[in-house]
């Protein structure tokens, strides 16, 4: 039987990209960043998965405007990097699960999710910026990973009710699969950051952190917080972090903390980080 | 009964929704043909033929030429389509962004640096 | 205020527009069907609705393997009709209810329905057809459409219980939508067929006999109907009839019935067809 | 507990599931490039040489040529996309089937205007 066993919550943040693949990541502004990830990499060497499911949100480039899935699943064999208009990141490309991702498109179907199944796209920094923090530079990265897409950029995103709701069906859905597999959850995005127009720069560090202390302890209850609340107290694209509780609620109620980690600024951003492992695993 | 958009009280703010998607979807199309290199190079060897290629409103196509990245939000320009555009010029969002909130790249970083732009005074309409 | 005032249930085969498009739907094989729908044109006639929501399946036109959601709605102006490889029909472009069917998606992704949202795609026989029985040959179609599109290629497609879950929702949407607008949803598809392998040519009039008595009278014990029980007992083309508990359950409980029609063969099909309309309309 | 799958158990039916989609993904990807009229005519002209392009597998390229489409189907084809292919040779479904079943079109239109294939006998495998 698969099993969930961990999850890892990243912000995703473009410029934490440009740093890794600019070689910048040693210096003032950076530094107190890669330095607190040193110890992610390596609990997560430590721990390594044979698949992750990456819950992330496309930025306008597996998807335009003519289709907006709000639930998608990345089924094939393997995914390219997407030039985001100054080429692809020079990282590996993605190895799918196929029986897996199929597996659980067709569970969470039948379960009343409305997923669209997806084959041939190219993913973006909001999948390939966590998987550098938390593996560096590699050749290849060391696991397959399930890209899981949810708008959060064209309103209305999915609620957190329906995040939370679809992390618990994800989790019922590994457990069906009959092959033995650790499975690593990962939820990223946010923290409260704004990109667009003249409140741009904003950042609720107190906000931010009942966030997190209510992912870990009560994310049922976090998952009632309104979109206007995420829009109007971590800014337009604060509301990313719905996406987290997609992750928590897979892991199921019980869960350990082994690493939180919250920083202002990364660009125009306020960076979190968490790894949880299910507290009975 | 119409649908709540409370999120029209948050200032400084305008959120990417259906309102703003019919109005902006030309331009964002516009903005995702810079995925394409041979794009990128087409359009900044003569800007004002390619954008005259897409059917943009006035505003629109002023906004893309003069960089006015606050006045392509109005017109329903999404920040992440937009990007596509400031990475065509070798922007990044930082300095983007620092345009927008009408700051030197250097006086928002600052900023940033001392915990960014407070909520206090930034929650409301009303109370800002 | 916008209502749901009547439904209409048909198939959408094929050789029914090309019957149509061909000027053969005087001769002994077709007549029998124009004939009964003599009466339904007239009703539509009579009962012009402002906008239709028109529930259909794509069949491998807007959509092909890269991405297959489970429930589409069209926002876009107008909508072209699809080459599905002998040329478009002949029919005028679809035009498109932006201002309802953005209200809708909104409405329906925070009430838990995690749609897709397209901009434009094209239609084809799945949407056409049912247009052409309902209003012949016009220039335009004297109405607008929102297509609404449900996957029932790529198993699993929704179950009936989450399409009639669905068409409450629809309902509810359209309710809140503040402009007086006069509208139908229909639901298109089945009955009985098998198109392919060799149970094909499957035709089970028995059970769509009771397909039809039950949608009328209890749409919702029709909802727990099975997947494999609408694949077993009206072939694997006629699990479509889910689409029909979208259209039934939007309309509301009560409804008076003004047409019904049963009909073995067209083509590979059994088709059906009826009128519903709001009880207290 | 795997997923279930008691549609497996029908006779003569090859339902579209992951598994089917998977083996069928570029048989029915090659079906969807035939709605375009420059293609089917680049098909038709010849065959071989078009599907070559393609990375079929022996027994699809099989299918295809010799418009075998119980094979096409158990390969992983599905009848909608498949239709592009028959389509492209001004075939209906009706002809098309009649031949998945092997009966003229003849017999197959008399079958249906006798009220189609009965379901007596055809809901199980252990019962056919
Ligand atoms: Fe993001
Ligand atoms: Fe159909």
């Amino acid at each position: 039987m698969a099993r969930i066993t961990s999850a890892v919550f990243s912000s995703h943040i473009p410029a934490v990209g440009a740093a890794i693949d600019g070689g910048t990541t040693d210096n003032e502004y950076w530094s107190p960043v890669f330095k607190r990830f040193e110890f992610s990499k390596q609990w997560q060497a430590d721990n390594k998965p044979d698949v992750i499911i990456l819950v992330y949100n496309d930025h306008a480039s597996a998807f335009d405007l003519r289709v907006v899935p709000t639930f998608a699943i990345g089924c094939s064999e393997s995914f390219e990097i997407a030039d985001e208009g100054w080429g692809p990141r020079p990282v590996p490309p993605v190895i799918g699960h196929p029986d897996l991702a199929w597996h659980i498109a067709q569970s969470v179907i039948l379960d009343s999710f409305d997923l669209t199944i997806c084959n041939d796209f190219k993913v973006d920094h909001g999948l390939t910026v966590p998987l550098s923090l938390m593996f560096g530079q590699p050749d290849a990265w060391p696991c397959k990973v399930i890209p899981f897409m949810v708008n959060v950029i064209q309103y209305p995103p999915p609620t957190g009710k329906r995040c939370f709701d679809l992390g618990n069906a994800l989790r019922n859905a590994v457990e069906k699969f009959d092959e033995d597999l650790n499975v690593h959850i990962w939820g990223t995005g946010g923290m409260s950051h704004q990109l667009q127009y003249t409140r741009a720069g904003l950042i609720n560090k107190e906000w931010d952190t009942n966030f997190l202390n209510t992912l870990i302890a009560d994310p049922e209850e976090l998952s009632k917080t309104s979109h206007t609340e995420y829009i109007r107290e971590a800014g337009s694209e604060g509301i990313e972090l719905v996406m987290w509780l997609v992750a928590r609620a897979a892991l199921g109620a019980q869960v350990n903390e082994i690493q939180r980690f919250y920083h202002v600024p990364a660009s125009n951003t306020a960076l979190g980080h968490l790894i949880l492992e299910k507290a009975d695993s | 009964m119409a649908l709540d958009k409370s999120y029209q009280d948050i200032p400084g703010t305008i959120v990417f929704d259906a309102e703003m998607s019919r109005k902006g979807y030309h331009l964002n199309q516009f903005c995702m043909s810079l995925r394409k290199e041979e794009n990128r190079k087409r359009f900044l060897g003569n800007e004002q033929a390619y954008v005259d290629e897409w059917p943009l409103t006035d505003l629109q196509r002023k906004g893309v030429l003069e960089r006015d990245y606050n006045l392509c939000i109005e017109e329903g320009g999404n920040i992440y389509f937009l990007s596509k555009l400031f990475y065509t010029d070798e922007h990044s969002f930082e300095r983007t962004v620092s345009k927008m909130v009408g700051m030197t790249p250097e006086t928002y970083r600052e900023m940033m640096l001392n915990g960014g732009r407070p909520i206090e005074g930034n929650r409301s309409k009303g109370e800002s």
